[in-house]
Order: C-alpha cells, then structure tokens, then sequence
C-alpha cells in the first residue's frame, strides 16, 4: 500500500501516524519523518531573521508523479509494507507541518533507511518552491548544496 | 507545446504558463530556452543565467542538452526546495 | 530537554509526537520510530504462531538509567534539540506501541541517525524481556544477533 | 548484598530477589554465580549456561570478569529483548 497526499489544507501529523499504525498491524516498526514551518531563518532564533508565513508553490500532477516515482524506487530497495507520504502546498504558518513521511517493515534499520531515502531524494526532486515572507519582503528559498550531496549518497 | 513557469521563474517572466509553437530548429532544452529568451526582454532576463534553471519534459527532470521529441509540456523553474 | 519515560499504561504515539512537534517549534526536522506489538511471530502473519499477549518485564531503576545514558551518548555524537523516549512494561496485547523513540534537531540526517542508534542500542541495552503468549502457553522472546550486529556498527 | 533476578532467570531460580552475604573469596561476578550454584539446585540450573546470562553491578551492563567492589546491588538476567 501506499498512498501519497498533496495538499493545502493543515494535516494532523500525529493522528496521520496513528491511522498508518493501525493499518499496518503486521508491521513490527514504523518510522516518521516530520518536517515543521519554523519562524526563523538561519542557524539559530536568536541570530535568524523571523518569518511570518510562507508559501509552498508546486507543479500539480509532476509533484504526485515524482513523489510515486520515488516510492517505487524506495520499494526496489527495501520491502515496504507501507508507506505515507502527505505534503502541503500553499499558505502555511510557524509550526504547521509541511511534510510528513512515513514507513512500515518488519525490521526497523529498513523503515529508517527507507524513510530517510524518501525524504532525501524528495528534497531534491519533488517540484516544490518555497517562498518566506519576512520584515524585508517575500523571498524564494535557495537550494541548499547539502541536501544534494545527501541524494548522491543513496545513488547505487 | 505548453510552457509552464514556476517560483521565481515564473515571476522574472511574468507568466505561469502559455501555449508556443517553437520552430522546428528548437530541439532540445537549451534550444527552447534560447528561443523563449528570444521572445522578450522578460524572458531573456529569466533565462540570463542557465545554471539556475531546471527542466521537466512532460513532467520528467531533464539535463538542458536533452531533445524536445514532441513534448507537449516542458516546465522551467529553479531548484526544488519542499520537504 | 529529554524525557524519558518507562511506564505500564497505554500512551499514543500520535499524541506524544504532536506534543513533541510542538514543544519543539524551531527544529525544522522530527524523526520518530513506533515499535509496536505484532498479533503474530515468525516471519509472516500466515507461517507465523498467533500472539495473543506479551508481557514486557523490566528492571526498574536500571532501564530508566540505562535510557538516561543512552540520550547522553546520542546527545555527544549529534546537536539533538530534544529527545523522547516512551517505552511500555507489563501486559500488552496486539497493536499496541511497545516503544516510541522521537528526536528533533535542526538538521534531518541528524535526527534519522539519532533515532535509529537509540533504537539499536535501547535494543540490546535496555534490561527489558518480552514474554509471548501463544498456544503453547508462555516464552520469553529470544534475544537477535542481528541486533548486537546493529549496536556494533555505531561503535566508533 | 541484594541480588535480582529477571525473566526465565528468574522463573529458573524462583526468587526474583534475595539478600546474601557472600565470602570475602567471591570478587568477580564468575565467582558470584559459582557460589549462588552452590546455594539450590535452581541456582545451579539457573547458572548452567553461563553464556546466556548478562550481569548489571549496580545497575550498570558488567561483564562477568568483573569484580564486585562492594556492589550493593547485583543483577541477573537473559540478554535483552525489549523495544
């Protein structure tokens, strides 16, 4: 099973990750990843600049492919019993979660591996753009060098 | 051929998308991109600098040197930041 | 902050993991691993012995220790903001969460790595024994190579 | 010195504590569980297989070369299996 969200309205991380649990009742282990809106940028609150709201622009239906796309690879890796992927587009404030991944197996190194997989390659392929509203104005997101060096890594 | 346009892409050229029908010259990514930047000084300021800008030939990542073969939806934008 | 706890009640994970998200509103990245009991053991649920019960024994005072000195040990190897560690004893019937492991940081891979080494080491670490119910009448789960194998490979 | 027992350790023994007063000639944890053999002919099945049994000095994982240095609290049980 696997099932992929993209969508604009606020999700429930914790009650996404129950629902997933009980319908995965012969999966010994299930591993999370939850990425969070935070109200600032750079390293640290303290030395960042804040940020108010933010927007998620994406490319509807390449989004949902590239996200189907890299399950699949996930599940030539590592033998998934299930996987949840939901993430937002659009208007989003601090502490709303932007991404959720999920992953059931029977052994638990596998979960990890796959749901780290899944949350690397998606930071570098999934069409999605962020764009932070902060005292200065409105500014896209830069790519970050790391999170590619981090995709290369799972290459074969 | 539907050009689509995204993130700041989309806002350098001041359009989310439009409908081209680029000579039959244009045959590959970097062909069109030179060809869009052609068409207006908006275009041509999106494009200044090709390093920044991806592709996705109906919905797939492509390299700037792949061809066109009768795409029907080629988007430009910079790289992803989700997640 | 870290929070450890070891107790005999029931708790939800998905609670535990958006009051941890929320506690946590300047880590951009939560990795989480829900261990929970399975109605079956063997390999699958069909070649499997059903399970009816388990009944988690544990050294109190020792595994609440054990825990502490385990989030130090992933505190010195990454910048983790928080740490949770939820962990059931007594009886516990299928479906329920044995063990909740949740880690923020600012950092993804961080996070991933730390969840997963104190998964590893919590396995073969903390003084906890499972006892399966089966048609056969009670026995104590035997201990995994593969999970010594596991804790190993995080030794420096 | 307070001794615990846990899991089948335990249920072999039939105690899951007991308090003893072992000879000054008992230092290490080896000798510890030569002497509690000594004790019962549970004691003695509970210990014959040294290899399946992990030791805690006061809380703390010890392997049985150990000495007890005037350990308050010993702990016998199988290798782990919780999480």
């Amino acid at each position: 099973m696997t099932t992929i969200r993209v969508q604009q309205h606020a999700f429930d991380p914790g009650a996404e990750i129950n629902s997933f649990c009980a319908r995965n009742p012969t999966s010994g282990g299930v591993a999370t990843f939850i990425g969070q809106m935070r109200d600032f940028r750079g390293p640290t609150r303290a030395e960042g600049e804040t940020v108010a709201a933010m927007t998620l622009e994406y490319y509807p239906g390449m989004a949902e492919r590239q996200l189907d796309d890299l399950v699949k690879q996930a599940r030539e890796r590592w033998p998934l019993d299930d996987v949840l992927i939901v993430h937002r587009h659009g208007p989003l404030v601090p502490g709303d979660a932007i991404v959720l991944v999920a992953a059931a197996t029977a052994h638990r190194s596998e979960a990890f591996a796959a749901c780290e997989f899944l949350m690397d390659w998606l930071k570098t392929q999934a069409p999605f753009w962020k764009k932070e509203a902060t005292s200065d104005g409105a500014t896209w997101v830069e790519a970050q060098a790391s999170d590619d060096a981090r995709a290369a890594k799972w290459k074969k | 051929m539907t050009v689509l346009y995204f993130a700041w892409v989309k806002e350098k050229v001041g359009l989310s998308e439009e409908t081209v029908s680029p000579p039959a010259e244009v045959s590959t990514i970097s062909d069109l991109m030179d060809w869009l930047s052609s068409r207006s000084t908006r275009h041509a300021a999106a494009f200044s600098d090709r390093q920044l800008i991806k592709a996705a030939v109906d919905q797939t990542h492509m390299p700037h040197a792949s061809t066109l073969d009768g795409a029907k939806e080629v988007a430009f934008f910079p790289p992803v930041t989700g997640g």
